[in-house]
Order: C-alpha cells, then structure tokens, then sequence
C-alpha cells in the first residue's frame, strides 16, 4: 500500500469531517462564550440569608438613624432608618457609603508603631499588649516628671461617654488639656454667654420645624449644616409651605439655589448687613419690648457705624431691599429666624458675625421663641462617682490653649491657638496628646503651621479607625473599631430641636485587629494601677455604658435612639453690645484682587471624615478634576484675570500657591474664587488620596479677639494662567 | 513522496501530471473513513471525559433515609427564608439539630460530626444545580405558586441513597447538570439539562411565553 | 413590523420626580451604586466615563449672577416606552443581539450584561445618556469585595450597563408574595434604591397606570413633564417643576415655540 | 440564526430576514459547490492548458 | 528570484524594492497589530473613546472603507449584471480594493466592540430589529463573496495555474461570476443600505434621524446610492495612484472615461437626493423635534459650523458631479482627478458626519458638546488596513495578471 501525504491529506479531512458530526466544537464553542461571561477575575457575590439590624450613623454630626443590610456577616449596604426622627428613612450620600469605610483600604487594621519619619505614614505593626505598654511607658514618665498636666487630648467631640473618658483619664492625671474642635455651635454658645451673661454649658437649638420665615447669613443649611438629613426635610416643609427662605451669600450654593432667595452681598458684609436690618429695625420702631441692657448705647452705634444707608454702600444692596426685608423679618407673624455659621458649621467663624445676627433675633423677639432660637442646658446625664472631685482638682490649673481663663473666657477649648502657641515658643507645651475622631493637621487652618507644631509634639497617640493627616503624625495608634464594629453612645447637637441620643452598635463582627476606643481608655487607665485606676471602675466599656446610661442602655440597645425634651434656658437680662468687634472676616494680603471663599460641597465631607469613594464620585467635575481641585469664578472675573473655563491656573494666597483648574459659572459674584473644601488629604484611601488641595493651606488664621476661635471666612488671593 | 526534497511543500500542488502513481483512490477513502472515524470517537467518548473533572463530595449523603424521617419532604430540609428567597442547602446548624453527636449510622456521618459538626464548619458542598452569576431563579415562584415537584428540575435525588460524582465542566467551571448528562444536549427528562433553552422551553408551554429576559438574568 | 406577542395588560413601574424637592445631595446616586454593585475607578472625576445609573445634573436659567437660578435634575434610565407602549424604546429595537428588552409585564427595559457583547450601538440610540460601558474592569481592592450585594451580577469590562429601576427588589418582593401566596405587589413593597435613601422625598416610584399608586395621580399634575417627549421616546419618568423655565429646559423648542407641557403624541397611549 | 436557539420566532421579521440569509448562503454554497465539482470533473477528464482561455 | 510567479511578460520592479516595500509596510500593520492586541487584551480603555463618543474613529473608519469600497460591487454589478463589458479591464482591480476595504472593516469591527469574544453572538442571537445584525450578515456574506471573486483571480497566477484543478476551478468561476456578482450586488445594497440605517433609525437622535419609506429610514437609499456612486471614484483614484507608482497606464483612458461618467451621474442623482433629504430633514423632522438646522452646527466643538454641510454637499457633492458628467471635464486629465478625489473626499466626509455628529450631539438641553481626539492605538489600527491593504493590491498587481490591458499598453511605448 503506498501512503502519500494525499492520505493524510484524506485523513485529515476525514477527521474534519467527522469531527462536525460530534459535539465537540458546539460545544466548545458555548463553553468559551461562558467563560468570557464569567472571567475569573470577576468577584462573585456570595449568597445567604440576609438580615437588617438597626444602628446609627457617627460620619457627621447629624445623628440618623440607619439600618444595615447583611448577607451572612458581611455588611452590603446602609439605609435609613424609617423610625428615626431625625432623617425618617433618608439617607445621604456620606452615609451610604459607610460600608466602605467598614471594609476600606484606609482603615488602620491593627496597632502600630511609627517607623518613618513623621507625615510619612510608615509603620510596624505591633501587639495590643505592646501597643498599651507604650502608652502607659509614656504616661508613667510625664506622670515621674511631675509634667502629667502636659498631657492634652483632642476629641471630635465633647458629648457621649468616650470623650468624658478621656477627659476623666487626663483629669484624673491632673491635666485640664481636653479639647475639641470647634464647630459653629462653639460660637453660638459664645454668644449666649457673651450676650445674655450664661455661664456652664449651654447649647443652641433651632426651631426650624415651625419657622415662617428663615434668613441665613451664608449657612449651608442643606449642604450639611448642623444635621444635614433634618435640615432637608426642614426645607422641603418651608417649600411646602412656602416659607420664605433668604439666604445671603457670594454664590448659589446648594441651598441658595434650594431657596430661590439669593441676596448676594460683598464677601465679609454678611455682619455688616445683619447690623443694617439692626438699624432698621429699631429705627422703624419694630422691635420687640424685653428686657435688654445696653440697648440705647447698641441704637446709637447702629446709628454712628451701621445706619442703612451705610450698610447698603457697603454690602452693595439697595437701602429700601434692607429696609423692607427688615419689616418682614421682624414681623411677629413671620416666625422668622435668623441663623449663621458658614458653610456646614463645621468651623467656629467671627464673633462679629454671630453676635451681629443674634441680636438680630433678639430685636425680632426671636430667641427662646417659637420657630425661632433655642438657649437649653447642655445635657448632663452622664455622671460618675468622683467627677466633681476631679474638676475641682484641675480647675486651678491653666489650660495649654488659655480656654475659659482671661481673655478667653468664652470658650471651653481653643484648639486653633495651639499651633500658633508652639511654633512661636519653639517648643511643645504638650508633651503627651490623644487624638480621637479628630482631624485636626487636616481641619486646622494654616496647615504647615500645624504640621509644623505637630512634628514638635513629643509623643501622639491616635485613636483613629483610619489614616489620615493626624495619624501621620502620630507615634502610635491604637485602632479603634469602625462605628459598626462599636457600642457608642452618641448624643447629638446639629441644633435640633429635641435633644437625641443614639446608640451605634456593633452590627459587623470586628473585620480588623481594632478595639473599641471605649475600652482602649479603660485598659489604659487600668494599666496606670492606684488612684487612676480606681477612677475607671467598670469592667469594660460596654459595662460602663449600661451603668451609666442606666434604665436608657435597654431603651437604645433596642431602639438606638432615645428622645429627650429640653426646657430652653432662662435668659435673664440682654446685653447688646456697645461696640462691634473689628476683626476683618477676610484675612490676607490686600493688594491680593481676588477673595477666595471656602465652599462646602454636598458632596464633599471636610471634615475629620474623607470621602470613600461612592461619595468620591459623585462630586462634580466643577469641583475635582484628576488630582486636581476645581476653583469657581465667574465669567467677568476669568475675563479680568486672563483666565479659561478647564484651563490650569496658579492660586496664590499669603500661605500658599497652588494650581487648579478654573470652572467659569454664572452662579457666583464677580471677584470672588470659591474653592471646595475636603480635598487634598493625605493618607486617606487611595481614592482620595492627594487629590486636589486642602482649603486650610491657603487661609490664613485670624484669632477672633472675643471668643478666641480661629474667625477666618474668607481670604484674599490672585488666580493667574498657568 | 518521491519527489526531490528541497522542492517547498506549498508548491505541492504543483507536481501535476507526471507523478500519477501517488496512493490510488482505495486508499485514499480508507483514509478518510479511519480519520473520520478516530474523530468520531474522540468527539462522542473521549471529549467528554476531558471537558469535565471530576469532584468527590466532602462525604457522602444519604437522601433516601433522611426524606424516610421527615414530615413535609424536601422543604423540611431545603427551606424557604422568611423573606422568601430559598436557602438552598441546609446549613450546618440545620443538620447539627440532630447531628450534634455522632449517631453511628454510617461512616459519613463520622466525618461529618467530626469534621464539620465539633469545628462548626460549613460543609463546602458541591452543588449539582449551582446556575451561574447572572441568574436569578425563584424558587418560590415555582414551588409555591407553580406548585412544581422539586423533582422536575432536580430529577429524583430525593430517592437517591448516594451522592454522585460532581463532574465540573473545565471552562465554565459549571456543573455537568447544568448542560446535562447526555454531551449532545439531548433530554429526555424535565431534569436532564437546566440552561436557558431548557428554563425557556418549559416557560413557552406552560406561560405562552418565554418572558423578558429580566425574569431570570440579573 | 415587530411582531407584538401578545401581553396581559401588565404593569407600567414608573418614576415621578419632583424638583422643587431635589437639593442636588446626590444620595440617589450614591445609593443606587451601593444596591447595584457599581464599581468606582481611582480617578472618577472625568463623567464621561463614569459610571452613574442615576446621574444629578446641574441646569442653569443661563441668566447672570444674581439672578442666575440653579435645579437639579436626577436622571435615571427613563425605560422608553415608545410610542404607545409597544417597547420599541430608541435602545431595544437596535441592540444587535437582543441583549435588551422591554418587558410588557413591568415596562422596564432590561440589560443583560453576558448577553451584551458591547457594540456601543444602544448608548448611540439613547438621547438621555442613561446608558455607559465599561471601559475599564471594575475592581473592588481588598475586603471592598464585601460590600457586593449577591442580588446583581457585577459587570465585566467592554459591556453597556444602565439603571434598572432595581429589578431584583421587584423580583425579591415577588417571591415574598409568592410565599405569602399573592400574586400582586403592595405600592410600598417594591421601591427603588433611589426613591428610599432620596432625603427630600422627591422621588415617587410606582404604577404609573394603576390609580391607587401615587405616581399615577402625580403624573397628571399640570407642572409634570417629561425630558425629549417630542422624540416620542415615551419615559416612564414624570418631572414636575413650578418653574417654567425648567419645564422648558425639558425639551427642545425652536425659538418661538411655546412650550408644551403634554406630549406631541399623547394620542397614543394614555 | 437557526429556529433552534432561544431568541427564534417564527414572525415575519424573522422569516424575511433569515429566509433572505440562508437563500443567499444558500446560492453562495451551491455556486461554489457547482464550481468545485466542475473543476474536479473536468481535471479528472483531463482537460487543462492555460491556452484554451483569455 | 520571484521571477517565476511573475505574469509572464509583465514588467515589475526589482524584487529588493519590492521586498523593502513590503517591509516598510509590514512594518505599519505589525504596529496596527500591537495597537489591536493591546485593545484585545486590555480592553477599550486603550481608546479615547467615552459615553458620548462610543462610535468614533473607528466606526467612520469602518463606514468609510465600506462605502469607498463599494466599487466592487456597483463595477461587478454593471459589469456582470448590466454587461457593460469593457469594464472588465478593470474589474478585477476592484474587487481586489473591495476585498481590502471589506476586511479592514471586518478587522476593525472585531476591535471596536468590547467582548470580541462574544462577537458571533450577533449572529447567533440575532436580533433582526436591529441594522447593526443586518450590517453585520450582509457584510460578512458580502466579504465572502469577495473572497469567491478573488480567488480565481489568484489561481490564474501562473505557478497556481499549472496545476489542472486550479486552472479548471478558475475557469469555471470565471463562468460563474454572474451569479455571485448578482448575489453581491444584492447583499452590498443591502448592507450599505443598513449602514445607512444605523444612524437613521436613530430616533432618540435628531440629528441622525430620517423618518422613513417603508421600514427604512432615508439614509438607507442614500448611503447605497452614494457608496455606488462614489466607490467607483476610489476605484479609479486607487487605480491611477497604482499607474504613478508603477510608471505605467494600466487601463485605457475609454474604460476610465464610461466609469466616470457613470459615477458622475451617480453622484449627480445622490446629491440632488442629499440635498433635498438635508432640505426635508432641517425644515421638517428636525423641527418637529425642536432642532432649528444652526442648532446642530452652531455649537459644534469643532467650530466647523455649517461649513462641514457645504464642504460636503457643494464641494465634494456637487462639483465633482459636474466635473464627471461633463465630457469636458472628464477629458481634462487635473478636473478628472480633482473630482474623483473630491468625490471619495465627500463620501468620507459624509460618513464622518454621521458617524461622530449623531451620538456626540447633546440631546438634553443641558447636556454639552465634548471633544474627542483619538488615541494612538485608535489611529494605529485605523492605519493598519491601509497599509494592510496596500501590500495586498502591491502583492496582486505584482504576482497576478490583474490588468488585462497592462500588456498591449505598455508594449506601445
């Protein structure tokens, strides 16, 4: 038989053929179109039983109630808690992205040691054990070296039972160095004790629910000011009723654009035109009989400094628009309410302004009105055996930031002048700091100051669930859970009407090696032994939170809220001031032509918590775009400054230049650069990580000469081609 | 083959008239049939013992004995939540109400107390009926409001005294059920296949329709 | 010439918005990324290949500072029915390899993600951007995995995707009833993602053509609009603004035409 | 493409589109079948040389 | 040393040249074929591409070779069909060019969708709605038809020759031309038809819309009539730039001339039809969806205004009308190439249009123009079919006797 390769040939085409006639190819055929559907290197969801369970939100001040959707153990999603009063069901962006958070590349997964140099972010990590030996090495030297007053604490908050732990902690060291970061409601309980003589703690709630008619000196009232989630609602119900809603400001912010009220006036005249409606109020006779002193002397500078026609020039109104909002304002039918606090309240902002728009309210009648504004005792519902003996035992001594004494006897912490206080002195008035659920490097104006103050520091102990601009600096951090990883009880300010606490609950097993801060102070306190130790007599935290809260504990273990009723606090006699003080809102250079203003986003968080990345998102291409952050002007201002809408331009203030990029909109006042602020962190996750600019490095702090809080607003600077 | 070797193979068909004496046609044919034949057995035998791999189960399941025990059949084990999704295959807490020790039937159920039951394991078992990622399938729409037996989709493993082999497909990484037994996709039962076609077949008698493609793509 | 197979009269899911309520937050659009297992790049600021199911645009009156007026409009897929409601929706009848469809049952325009082989040519048809691909492979660094919902399949790289009015909780609140042996849904039962977490309230969602739902009623408000009805794409998401200039940033108008709050074809299906 | 596969109806938008497909396939395979069959019989009736066209 | 494949008495240049060619080319399509691994690999993030510029480069690139293309089919219809028999001096060059042409689309189509592997599933699944499945199965029943009209063509190489299968099987094509040429004819109007039905079907997009006669949108005529009356411009354009660089006249001056004039007309009646469809379609369908025609081009982020309308209908439509209509000017060697030029420019110009324009233009009034600039790997494997088919129309004319005139003209001189 010959074989020639025709044979094979015929083989070949044999096998060809018969291999059309099985399965083979068909079936291989749908087998890779299978594959290509379901490539490997795409996650599978895993399957189970789902289950909700109700906690709280901890991002912002806001206080919602939220419930969270697990399949299996794993947390899948956040929603709204339909039950809860404050955000009835709503949820915003920030909060949904919570589990992002939870399961984050930021999160810190277990205690560290500093490796690098500080602001590096290099770590080793270490045990627990380690980790609160270190701590206790740290507290047992200062304590030997008589210097344990040195020891400072920041928290994010002065309510709730963790930060009294820390306060209880430093106190029963001897140190009085407990401090917070200032918020809007730090101001406004300077104004209650500036203008009304208050002493102790006292705090501002507002009867928005029953307001007729609302005037905002450039509060961000749905951007997130005070709780963002109530204040919503409370502008739908105004727009239901058609509640008159003005609000003055430099640009249509969110809610300027919500109110369909613009009154735009120069930047830094928001104090100015409060004083004209002032002026014209009294000078129309319209305002409200009481009992205030100083009224004659206070009718009489409005008269010499703020008369309307003054305050038209200056604020770039028409005299009869003030007058006539004047008469509708301080008409007792209108239920009207005057509120400040730039922004989302999260800075403290100038005494001027606040007091100016107070006394507004109190020439309406406003204050401790319906509708109107709240003075109520701070709550004190947390009180444990020994804490008078405590007070008393740091009280006469000086606090490192000088809060409550001198010339600063408005305020119970002034974080803002720690900086300034160690770079000047060239050395640390602290020697040992706590930071917890604060972000002070990041929140702190004049940024390279604060780092510069920081990294003299001798020793930080951060307290963080994850990195960020403070943990950078840090020695060592002793994680704490995730807010759904904790017990916490959390009582809320954000001005509402009722006082709330909420309870956030551990509604994920912990997904790190962390702790709950909670129990973190406590060991620490245990491991310090003798009196110290005897001061933290519970078991852990979670035993500490049922004593304390008592018959409340089994009320918020199944609820997660408790409700309260405030009783506002007795005014007595009003003082009205006789002179304003005269600290310019904008800070800087001024040959500088422009005015940059901090603008709060919706989207963008600025304060101690960073943007996950849903919120990431979401922000606008008018505000972030690649790494960097988006400046807004108007077309008149880009013309003047040779400027294109996209186009990179440099951005220079006293502290700072920087490149942007430019966004011409019609939506803001010419001369005025607004820049969003909560961007360019560092150590964040790497979503947001280096991009854009932190608003912090380009102002310049102005320590308000009443209360002593940082009162910058705005600050003057140029913005040419790049 | 007889022609000078430097000449290039792709100038084969060149060699026209003069090399007629190549194999004669007989040949040829033979050829063809043995190629067509060798594929004909690798694609009907072979392929099939290659697509797919072959998976023990952890151990070994009697269905038989325990639906012998049970009140409301396969629902006793394989239950619906309370949200109405279906759980699938019980959980070890399911199994370990009765299995908490070991009740010395058979070897199986040693493994199981021991392994799975004392260390509160999950028993990773292999699901035969496991449909891909896209899909979504109600069982309760066609269990409670079809009122469909369980076994016209899963066939009769309620009476089966031994599990199977779990013969998973080496692409898709699907189950062999998926397809079906039978490597041509011929079916012959109402449970010899459950891809689309077969989900759509039925859709069409009993519905009208097949219906949107949302109803079980997600 | 598509032959309609013949439906049951079967429900029509729609949505009305109302923007005098929208403040712009952006909790629909994180909210729907949470439930839909929609990935996020590391730099996600250039939107014109962002993923967004639900997207807030920003529009303007166009008139200067400081009578320049700002709404926010969220735009969901508006799951077009077409004229009359046959399902010839502008994406549907152009999709190559039937990898969208419009269900008579619940009048939503499906995407089915295996089946797509991301030819583009939908997002081409579609007049609302609602439609976007994936350009990129999504990934989900670290334990972010955790936070994939099992009820949606999470997209590979190179196909279309678009909101879907959360069909699996349709599908969830079926099986639900189908246990409690109904056969009909509750208007509460089966909300979207969007419609919950919105803060404002300013979504309704719905059976637009039963007339217990509210959406039904709202629809008919005479400040309720819907984007491009001169297309005759027929949406399924109402608007409703007391602006008019909103109303009219609604559509397209030659110059001096008036704008027309009802649809050019309204004839055809009601 | 074939009745068998899940998306087939039997309406006219299917039967005009595919009955035009496979008519053309169709024509395409027998030309060509016609072709190859031609030039196998004529190869085999040994009829070849570039001169008997062009 | 590739003397033996040569045509025999056919003069080409040396083969070194030849080869140096080819490897300049070569080199072209392997970077083309780096760019398309990369998209295959990687994915379509390798492009600029975005939301609103899904259909870019690529698309108008694929549109464009398929209606330049269409010169195999219109000179294959008129030639087999209509008997027009001189045309076959050059029929074969243009199926050669068809043949390129289709596969570069082919080629492209297989990059440009974002699960290449899924790509038959158009096929399979089917979606008879849809003009892209209606592009896509005359498209590859047409390039299969190519294939079948250039094989004999190849065959009729003079080793392939030798062997007597090859030459019978040649000679039998060769008899059966007619009924492929027919059946391509069918499927090319057909396809180039839906091409134009792929923007005009489009009704979520005014300005690719065009209401319709019977279930196809206008485009669909347009896009037919236009890649018939324009193809053979490319044809001819493709087939005079061969005669430069091969110094030699390849095709009497009658067959270009009775091309010409045929394309003339076509084009004539085309652009009478463009016009008074771009007439309709601004004062009528376009209003009726709020669009006045500046709208469409005032804003535009080219800034070309409606000038890309002008260029395209007077310029490139009707100038090179008239040049091919009038003996005159198809006598005039610089006219006569200036309109065939034009004309293929105007095709080119067309597709462009309505490949970018329809999906990139805000329908929402408060959506926005964007930019789009391609990105190399995009630019990269749109020049790889070029280059790709240059090496197949050098490989041809080189080894394969593809102009029947090529002898009796050259051997004059």
């Amino acid at each position: 038989m010959k074989i020639d390769r025709r044979s094979f040939l015929a083989l070949g085409l044999g096998a060809a053929a018969g291999t059309a006639f099985t399965p083979l190819p068909w079936k291989l055929t749908d087998d890779a179109s299978i594959w290509t559907q379901n490539w490997r290197w795409l996650p599978l969801p895993e399957d189970g039983d789902v289950t909700y369970e109700t906690t709280a939100c901890t991002l912002c001040p806001g206080g919602c109630g939220i419930r969270v959707r697990k399949v299996k153990d794993r947390i899948v999603k956040i929603e709204g808690l339909p039950e809860h009063p404050v955000n009835q069901g709503g949820i915003c962006a920030l909060g949904i992205s919570g589990t992002q958070i939870l399961y984050g590349g930021s999160r810190v997964t277990s205690p560290m040691r500093r490796s690098g140099d500080r602001g590096k972010n290099e770590w080793t990590r270490i045990t627990w054990d380690e980790a609160l030996a270190e701590v206790k090495a740290q507290i047992n030297a200062l304590v030997d070296a008589d210097k344990a007053d040195t020891i400072a604490c920041i928290t994010g908050s002065d309510r709730g039972t963790v930060p009294l732990l820390f306060k209880r902690l430093l106190a029963v060291l001897g140190s009085p160095n407990f401090m917070t970061t200032a918020t809007m409601e730090d101001s406004y309980r300077a104004v209650f004790r500036k203008m009304h003589g208050l002493k102790g703690p006292v705090d501002v709630r507002f009867d928005f629910e029953n307001t007729g008619f609302v005037l905002s000196f450039g509060s961000g009232l749905i951007e997130g000011w005070g709780s963002p989630l109530r204040m919503i609602r409370a502008a739908n119900v105004w727009k239901a009723n058609k509640t008159p809603m003005i609000q003055v400001e430099q640009r249509l912010s969110n809610t300027a654009a919500f109110s369909g009220g613009l009154l735009a006036v120069n930047p830094g005249t928001e104090a100015d035109l409060a004083l004209g409606l002032c002026h014209a109020i009294i000078s129309g006779n319209l305002h409200q009989a009481g009992s205030v002193s100083g009224f004659a002397e206070f009718a009489n500078l409005l008269k010499q400094k703020y008369s309307v026609d003054t305050v038209a020039t200056k604020t770039g109104l028409k005299a009869t628009a003030i007058v006539d909002l004047a008469r509708k304002f301080a008409n007792p039918a209108s239920r009207s309410v005057a509120v400040c606090g730039r922004g989302k309240g999260t800075t403290a902002g100038s005494m001027r302004e606040f007091m100016a728009v107070h006394a507004l309210n109190i020439l309406a009648g406003r204050v401790n009105a319906p509708g109107g504004v709240f003075a109520v005792p701070a709550p004190d519902d947390i009180a444990w055996a020994g804490d008078t003996v405590m007070t008393s035992a740091i009280s006469g001594k000086t606090r490192i930031d000088e809060a409550g004494t001198g010339a600063y006897t408005l305020a119970d912490s002034l974080l803002n002048r720690i900086p300034s206080g160690i770079v000047e002195k060239g050395e640390s008035s602290i020697g040992l700091l706590f930071v917890s659920e604060a972000n002070p490097v990041y929140t702190l104006s004049g940024t390279k100051n604060v780092r510069k103050a920081f990294k003299k520091i001798p020793y930080i102990v951060s307290f963080a669930t994850c990195l960020d601009d403070t943990t950078a600096y840090a020695d060592l951090i002793l994680p704490n859970h995730s807010y759904l990883e904790r017990y916490q009880d959390v009582p809320v300010r954000a001005g509402l009407s009722k006082p709330l606490v909420n309870l956030t609950k551990p509604v994920s097993a912990p997904v790190y090696d962390t702790q709950n801060v909670g129990d973190t102070v406590i060991s620490i306190a245990k491991s310090l032994e003798g009196s110290v130790a005897e001061a933290f007599p519970w078991e852990n935290y979670e035993d500490c939170l049922a004593k304390t809260l008592g018959g409340r504990w089994e009320t918020l273990k199944e609820k997660g809220f408790v409700e309260g009723e405030a009783n506002p606090v007795a005014l007595g006699n009003v003082i009205l001031p006789s002179e304003m003080p005269d600290i310019p809102a904008i800070s800087g250079d001024g040959n500088l032509p422009l005015i940059l203003l901090p603008k709060d986003s919706m989207r963008l968080w600025g304060d101690a918590v960073a943007d996950p990345p849903f919120a990431l998102k979401i922000v606008p291409d008018t505000e972030l775009k690649g790494t960097e952050t988006v400046v807004e002007v108007s077309p008149k201002t880009a013309v003047a400054q040779g400027l294109e809408d996209g186009k990179e331009a440099v951005l220079t203030t006293t502290l700072k230049s920087v490149t942007v990029k430019v966004a011409v909109s019609d939506g803001i006042m010419d001369g005025v650069v607004a820049i969003p602020r909560g961007l360019g962190r560092s150590s964040a996750e790497k979503y947001l990580d280096d991009k854009g600019v932190n608003v912090c490095e380009l102002m310049e702090p102005q320590e308000d000469k009443v209360s002593g809080f940082d009162a910058v607003i705005g600050t003057r600077a140029s913005l040419k081609r790049a | 083959m007889s022609t000078s070797n430097h000449e290039a193979d792709s100038l084969a068909p060149g060699e026209a008239p003069d090399r007629k004496q190549g194999a004669p046609g007989g040949v040829i044919v033979l050829f063809f049939i043995v190629g067509f034949a060798l594929s004909m057995a690798f694609g009907w035998l072979v392929f099939p013992k290659l697509l797919y791999s072959e998976k023990n189960q952890p151990f070994d399941f009697n269905h038989k004995i325990h639906m012998d025990l049970v009140d409301s059949g396969c629902e006793s084990c394989h239950v619906f939540r309370e949200d109405g999704t279906y759980a699938g295959v019980p959980t070890l807490a399911q199994c370990a109400d009765c299995h908490q020790d070991v009740q010395g039937e058979s070897k199986d159920e040693e493994v199981f107390v021991n392994e799975y039951v004392a260390n509160e394991k999950e028993v990773p078992w292999l699901i035969y009926s496991r449909q891909p990622d896209c899909v979504f399938f109600s069982h309760a729409a066609h269990v409670k409001m079809a009122e469909m037996e369980c076994k016209e989709c899963h066939g009769d493993i309620g009476e089966s005294e031994s599990l199977k082999v779990y013969r998973e497909n080496r692409i898709t990484g699907y189950s062999q059920d998926i397809w079906g037994e039978n490597i041509a996709g011929i079916r012959k039962n109402t449970w010899d296949g459950m891809k689309m076609t077969d989900c759509g077949k039925c859709h069409e008698e009993r519905m009208g329709s097949k219906g949107p493609c949302f109803q079980c793509h997600k | 010439m598509k032959k309609e197979t013949e439906h049951k009269p079967g429900k029509k899911y729609g949505m009305v918005i109302d923007l005098d309520k929208c403040t712009g937050c952006g909790s629909c659009m994180a909210a729907c990324m949470a439930e839909n297992n929609v990935p996020c790049k590391d730099d996600e600021s250039n939107k014109l290949s962002s993923i967004t199911w639900i997207r807030v645009y920003r529009l303007t009156n166009r008139k200067p500072f400081p009578e320049t007026e700002i709404c926010y409009l969220p735009r969901p897929c508006m799951h077009c029915g077409g004229v009359g409601d046959q399902g010839h929706s502008p994406c549907v009848s152009v999709c190559p390899a039937t990898a969208t469809d419009y269900d008579h049952g619940t009048g939503i325009v499906s995407q089915i993600y295996t089946r797509c082989f991301g030819c583009r040519y939908c997002m081409a048809a579609c007049p609302y951007h609602a439609r976007y691909f994936n350009w990129w492979d999504p990934v989900w660094p670290g334990d972010l995995k955790k936070t994939l919902s099992p009820n949606v399949s999470p997209r590979m790289r190179g196909v279309v995707e678009k909101c879907s009015f959360c069909f699996h909780r349709y599908q969830l609140a079926m099986e639900k009833a189908y246990v409690e042996g109904r056969r009909d849904l509750e208007e509460g039962e089966y909300q979207t993602a969007c419609t919950q977490a919105c803060p404002s309230g300013a979504i309704t969602f719905g059976d637009l053509d039963n007339p217990d739902h509210a959406v039904a009623k709202m629809k008919e408000h005479p400040n309720a609009f819907r984007l491009l009805e001169r297309l005759q794409t027929n949406p399924k998401v109402y608007y409703i603004s007391s602006r008019e200039w909103v109303r009219r940033a609604g559509d397209n108008y030659l110059k001096n035409e008036p704008t027309n709050s009802k649809p050019r074809a309204a004839a055809h299906h009601g | 493409m074939f009745p068998f596969i899940f998306e087939w109806v039997w309406d006219e938008g299917h039967i005009m589109f595919f009955g035009a497909m496979w008519y053309v396939i169709l024509i395409l395979a027998s030309g060509l079948g016609y072709c190859l069959i031609k030039a196998v019989k004529d190869t085999l009736a040994g009829g070849h040389g570039p001169q008997d066209h062009h | 040393m590739d003397y033996d494949f040569i045509p025999k008495g056919h003069n080409r240049c040396s083969f070194g040249t030849f080869a140096a060619g080819m490897v300049i080319l070569g080199v072209i399509v392997l970077w083309g074929f780096y760019a398309a691994a990369l998209c295959w690999i990687k994915g379509l993030n390798q492009t600029n591409m975005n939301d609103s510029y899904g259909f870019a480069l690529w698309i108008w690139a694929d549109l464009a070779v398929i209606a330049i293309g269409g010169g195999a089919f219109f000179t294959g219809l008129l030639r087999y069909v209509i008997g027009l028999d001189e045309l076959k001096n050059i029929i074969n060059f243009a199926v050669i060019v068809g043949f390129c042409c289709y596969c570069s689309a082919m080629l492209i189509l297989a990059i440009d969708i974002g699960q290449p592997l899924r790509g038959w599933f158009i096929f399979w699944h089917a979606n008879v709605h849809s003009m892209l499945t209606e592009v896509a199965f005359c498209l590859s029943l047409y390039l299969c038809v190519l294939a079948i009209e250039y094989l004999p063509l190849i065959l009729e190489n003079g080793k392939i020759d030798e062997v007597p299968f090859f030459h019978n099987l040649s000679h039998t094509m060769h008899g059966a031309m007619a009924v492929f040429a027919a059946t391509g004819a069918f499927l090319s109007c057909f396809h180039q038809g839906s091409l134009g039905g792929v923007t005009g079907v489009l009704f979520g997009r005014p300005f690719g819309y065009r209401e319709g006669i019977f279930v196809w949108p206008w485009t669909f005529f347009l896009y037919t009539w236009s890649a018939a009356a324009c193809g053979p411009c490319f044809t001819m354009l493709t087939c005079k730039i061969t005669e430069t660089i091969t110094g030699k006249r390849l095709v009497k001056d009658n067959v270009y001339d009775l091309l010409a004039k045929i394309s003339g007309w076509m084009i004539g009646t085309y652009i009478v039809a463009k016009i008074a469809d771009t007439v309709y379609w601004a004062t009528v369908t376009s209003p009726s969806m709020g669009f006045g025609l500046m709208d469409y081009y005032s804003l535009h982020p080219l800034h070309h205004g409606i000038w890309i309308l002008i260029l395209e209908i007077v310029v490139c439509g009707v100038v090179p009308a008239l040049i091919l209509i009038s003996q005159k000017g198809r006598a005039t060697k610089p006219l006569f190439n200036l309109a065939i030029v034009l004309a293929v420019l105007g095709v080119c110009l067309n597709r462009w249009v309505m490949v970018m324009t329809p999906m990139a233009m805000p329908v929402m009034t408060f959506d926005s123009w964007v930019t789009y600039f391609p990105s190399w790997q995009e630019i990269a494997t749109t020049i790889l079919p070029f280059a790709g088919g240059i090496m197949v129309v050098a490989l041809s004319y080189r080894y394969l006797p593809v102009f029947p005139q090529e002898k009796e003209l050259n051997s004059k001189r």
